[in-house]
């Protein structure tokens, strides 16, 4: 197999795993959020690298251009960007009402005040 | 060349993640993640998805670095050295995932093929036909507005949810709604001077542009949402430099909360008067006797309730967060 | 022929300059000498990247963008560079020596 | 003229939701979400009545025909479940009133509703589409609206369960995302019945079975199923009752939906090569799920939780029903779905009214709680017999027909183990009953809240629905006997 052919999806798989790892490994629930963050960016990644087409441009009709990259992925990522900045959104401001209720945003910290 | 710099864009995003991963401490995190959403709204731009792009800087470089900063401001930007009790799980995890990832991309038809099956199927018919139908030379609009178009209204739905989710998770004592301007907050001692007059010169422009953007969509990369973020953006660069009970003394909190609906029930009602007609929810036919003005009628209609909603909720969803630093944080 | 020149030499230019910026950025010993070697080298960098651009592009449309995007970072960049060092004043960060180690005397009335 | 049937009740909540936002009065915002729901109840009964008669209704949103649009394919299967979930999603929003004045500071009542409304909305576009990359849209509307409304709950321990939930379910979308994405680039389409058309064609992939595989551990994340089931008690424990009834009864059913619209109309589990793994993966999955569900709720020292952990057991007989794999075993799930939304609203609808009369639901505080409410506790006991399966309730024919698919498919172990771990569920609903009738109360602990009558009225409602789906069980079997046939048959040759 080619290995220029599959190199943006294997990258792309490790911007995934790097995300997902802060994710689950990081206490902190800003971070938390930040590593959401990145993992979903990356499959946007994905998605848009699956819709490119060498050679191909922006899909905007014109009259001198004949190849346009793959127009739907982008569609879907519009659409799924809205949803993570609303899902970051509403992640920050339950961490402050955390941060109001218990004084700290480390989950080892509130885990401890919650057994209390 | 073009493979170049995508290659450059790629290592750097891995960089920029694995930094992530390694760093300690909220602010660095933070501009780590704006750093994040600039990179890959240019790889965006190399991929050719440019109102991606738009959107991505708006969002992954603008507004959540915005929500994030407003965050750390209450909460301080220490990060504890032992959180993250299970690290041997986590690898654990993530290895299994990445390695299904692995194995899916194994079949893969390889990158950027034009005959990829993605680009054989429903798509060719977006590309051929959609300036016959739509009249529209933005692709990406025209499926986005119009033959998905529900998919747009569940987006729209989705962020004004967020709004609503914001507002009664924030939400204390006996006010109802985002915002409750009550002390000064602008620190009369320290004025933002240089900041505050550049930037009074430049938001009138920024509320200019937002509008350029929201109806050049058709025709470029734009639209309802970058408008409405880019609007919003403006608001809150006011609101940033003058303090809360300013912005609030000109757009009140519960306007800008009715508005948020009202973007969503001008997209709605858009879709029922069709329905009224006899034809299905969100077919823009009706709107006019010639398909094409029809579409257009149809397409800008929705596209100023994503406006409307998108940046009203953003406005709401700042009032909040910034609500939460003058209460808690000073 | 001659504008291809201008417009090159243009661009070689900034990127030197944004090179210098993020060599000074790395290298300088302390917050506002580092601040300093970005902002200023920044904003020059960026308008001859901008001004090389807009002689190579041929439309009037593109021009004008390009036009607007300068003025725009002729007044975004150095007030945000201003906004930086002034948060770092106020969150308490000092100058310091050259090699970044001995706080530097203030002037009298600072502190 | 066409009928506008099959998008009325996704519509209805979803444009209701926007405009109650105007109504800045508790009670009006409530009695506005009812009629709201109340009709979008009306058009899902309409349609399910109209897909018994006519068959697969399609409705091409926006006018543009099926795989370059967005397309509502309304079957039996979905038919069923958008009634199910909107007359669930309307009886608890009836009786919600004196619960949420209970439970919610006055400051966020009026938005509750409307993110109730969004809620409701979300999860029947979920069930309505017939386009993956739209599910995955609506599947995010309910989870925000959720996230909210679970944080609404008086403890703060309700902020962390939100926020786990929050980055679980986030989680499992994205791994949707993921699974959708695999099969665009695959296949090239959205539209779920063009993709079952099409991916056959594509033989044996690798990104086809990574595909299945990332959007079965997304919904399994939104399902709970064991061992993805740790956001759930968290969250139902420290959710308003409320929201807690609300999501008992609705949203693990979707998910299941979700799970089965999958797996059988997309995927074609049946004839596939992973077939058997998957079967296998998830009986024992299932299995125990019920049993170590069944045993920490046993343990529980707090019926809500107790509850919740129950849910977590009823979950897995819907994945064993699923891993059955056969028609009976699908028909099996589908009426458990059916009927366990029954028992758990109504048992959550008591633990509402318990919450509001002695202000917690911990064992020590529901002594003799039987003879301080009769008819409340009369009817969670009637929602208890359903949960364990007594014959003449509505839980002994989900039993019943699960443990016969298993005895069809000889699985007699599996056929066992099922009847063995109701034996666990009659253990913890008895341990309440004792509390409840045989203990003494506490003195001194009489409420001041005044008696709920919508919330008692629909408690009974809901008890009674359990006794009458006991014995004419027409409805639930008939549809989804006609609806796993449908699955299955869906198979191209």
């Amino acid at each position: 197999m080619d290995i220029l052919s599959h190199f943006n999806y294997w990258v792309v798989v490790v911007l995934m795993m790097l995300g997902f790892f802060i994710v689950i490994a990081r206490g902190n629930l800003i971070k938390k959020l930040i590593g959401l963050n990145i993992f979903q960016t990356s499959v946007f990644i994905f998605y848009i690298s699956t819709g490119k087409v060498i050679g191909g441009s922006a899909p905007v009709l014109s009259s001198d251009i004949q190849l346009y990259s793959n127009p739907l992925p982008h569609v879907l990522i519009l659409t799924a960007i809205v949803v993570g900045i609303a899902t970051t959104s509403v992640g920050l401001a339950l961490v402050l009402r955390i941060y109001r209720a218990y004084g700290s945003i480390e989950q080892d910290e509130i885990l401890e005040q919650s057994r209390q | 060349m073009e493979l170049a710099v995508n290659i450059v864009l790629l290592s750097l995003l891995v960089t920029t993640a694995a930094a992530l991963v390694l760093v300690r401490g909220l602010l660095a995190s933070i501009m780590l993640t704006s750093i994040y959403g600039l990179l890959s709204a240019s790889f965006f731009v190399i991929m050719d998805a440019v109102d991606v792009a738009f959107t991505e800087a708006a969002v992954g470089a603008g507004v959540s670095p915005l929500l994030l900063l407003l965050s750390v401001a209450v909460i301080g930007r220490h990060e504890a050295r032992n959180a993250g009790a299970r690290p041997l799980f986590a690898v654990l995890l993530v290895g299994i995932t990445g390695a299904l990832l692995i194995v899916g991309t194994l079949d893969m038809p390889a990158f950027g093929r034009a005959d990829a099956p993605a680009h054989l199927h429903v798509a060719p018919r977006y590309l051929l036909l959609s300036g016959e139908e739509t009249g529209i030379p933005n692709v990406v609009t025209s499926v986005l507005a119009s033959y998905r178009a529900y998919d747009t209204l569940g987006e729209v739905i989705v962020i004004f949810t967020a709004g609503v989710a914001v507002i009664l998770i924030l939400a204390s004592g006996t006010h109802r709604g985002s915002a409750r301007p009550h002390s000064a907050p602008v620190d009369t001692k320290d004025p933002h001077t240089i900041l505050q007059v550049v930037s009074k010169t430049m938001i009138p422009f920024m509320l200019l542009f937002a509008f350029y953007v929201q109806f050049h969509g058709d025709y470029g990369p734009g639209g309802g949402f970058q408008a409405g973020v880019i609007f919003a953006s403006g608001i809150i660069l006011y609101g940033l430099l003058y303090g809360l009970p300013a912005i609030c003394r000109v757009i009140r909190p519960p306007v800008v909360e009715l508005c948020s609906a009202l973007g969503v029930l001008v997209y709605g009602v858009t879709g029922i008067l069709s329905m009224l007609q006899g034809r299905p929810f969100l077919d823009y036919s009706v709107l006019a006797d010639d398909p094409i003005r029809a579409q257009q009628i149809g397409i800008m209609v929705i596209e100023l309730g994503v406006g409307i909603t998108v940046a009203s909720v953003l406005i709401v969803i700042y009032y909040a967060f910034a609500n939460q630093f003058e209460t808690n944080g000073n | 022929m001659m504008l291809d020149w201008v417009s090159g030499v243009l661009l070689l230019v900034g990127s030197f300059l944004l090179l210098t910026g993020a060599l000074g950025f790395l290298r300088f010993a302390d917050f506002y000498a580092r601040i300093h070697a970005c902002g200023v080298t920044e904003t020059l960098a960026t308008s001859c990247i901008l001004l090389g651009l807009l002689i190579q592009s041929d439309s009037a449309v593109p021009q004008f963008k390009l036009l607007l995007i300068l003025l725009f970072v002729l007044l975004s960049s150095p007030t945000s560079s201003h906004a930086l060092a002034k948060a770092a004043w106020n969150a308490g960060v000092r100058p310091r020596d050259n090699r970044g180690k001995q706080p530097l005397p203030l002037p009298p009335g600072e502190h | 003229m066409i009928s506008h049937l099959a998008v009325l009740p996704v519509l209805l909540p979803l444009v209701g939701a926007p405009a109650c936002v105007v109504l800045r009065r508790p009670g009006a915002a409530w009695a506005f979400a009812c009629g709201v729901a109340f009709l979008a109840f009306v058009a899902a009964s309409h349609l399910l009545v109209q897909t018994r008669e006519l068959g697969v209704i399609s409705y091409a949103l926006g006018g543009w025909a099926a795989p370059w649009g967005i397309e509502y394919r309304i079957d039996l299967l979905n038919a069923l479940v958008l009634v199910l979930v909107s007359a669930m999603g309307m009886t608890v929003l009836l009786a919600s009133r004196a619960s949420v004045r209970g439970e919610v500071d006055p400051s966020r009542h009026s938005l509750f509703y409307v993110a109730y409304l969004l809620c409701l909305a979300g999860l029947l576009g979920i069930v309505a589409t017939g386009d993956a990359f739209n599910l995955f849209v609506f599947l995010e509307i309910s989870s925000l609206a959720t996230y909210a409304l679970v944080a609404c709950g008086r403890d703060r321990r309700a902020l962390i369960a939100a926020f786990n939930y929050l980055i679980m379910g986030t989680i499992g979308a994205t791994f949707i995302l993921i699974g959708i994405g695999f099969l665009y680039m695959t296949t090239g389409t959205l539209n779920m019945l063009d993709l079952a058309v099409r991916l056959p064609q594509l033989g044996e992939s690798q990104t086809v079975f990574a595909a299945y595989a990332f959007i079965v551990v997304g919904v399994c994340l939104k399902l709970a199923l064991f061992p993805l089931h740790l956001w759930l008690p968290g969250t139902y424990t420290q959710a308003p009752s409320i929201v807690t009834a609300f999501l008992a009864a609705t949203a693990t059913k979707v998910a299941l939906y979700v799970l089965v619209r999958f797996s059988f109309s997309v995927f074609h589990l049946e004839t596939s090569r992973l077939a058997l793994s998957l079967e296998a993966i998830f009986i024992t999955l299932g299995v125990v799920a019920a049993f170590a569900g069944s045993l920490v709720a046993i343990y529980a020292t707090d019926l809500k939780r107790g509850l919740a952990w129950s849910s977590i057991a009823q979950v897995g007989y819907m994945a064993i029903s699923v891993g059955i794999g056969t028609a009976a075993g699908l028909q099996a799930g589908l009426i458990h779905l059916f009927n366990h939304a029954l028992m758990k609203g109504a048992l959550f609808l008591a633990v509402a009214a318990y919450v509001l009369r002695v202000g917690g639901t911990t064992f020590r505080e529901l002594r003799g709680i039987g003879q301080r409410m009769p008819l409340t506790t009369a009817a969670f006991v009637v929602g208890g017999l359903s949960l364990i399966g007594i014959p003449g309730t509505a839980g002994f024919i989900s039993k019943w027909y699960l443990v016969m698919a298993a005895m069809e498919s000889e699985r007699w172990l599996l056929a066992f183990l099922v009847v063995a771990s109701s034996l666990l569920t009659a253990v913890y609903i008895w341990r309440f009953i004792e509390v409840a009738y045989l203990e003494k109360p506490e003195s001194g602990k009489a409420s001041p809240q005044k008696p709920a009558g919508m919330l008692l009225t629909c408690t009974l409602l809901l008890a009674l629905a359990n006794l009458y789906f006991g014995f004419d069980t027409r409805l639930p079997v008939s549809t989804s006997a006609g609806a796993a046939a449908n699955l299955l048959g869906a198979r191209t040759p």
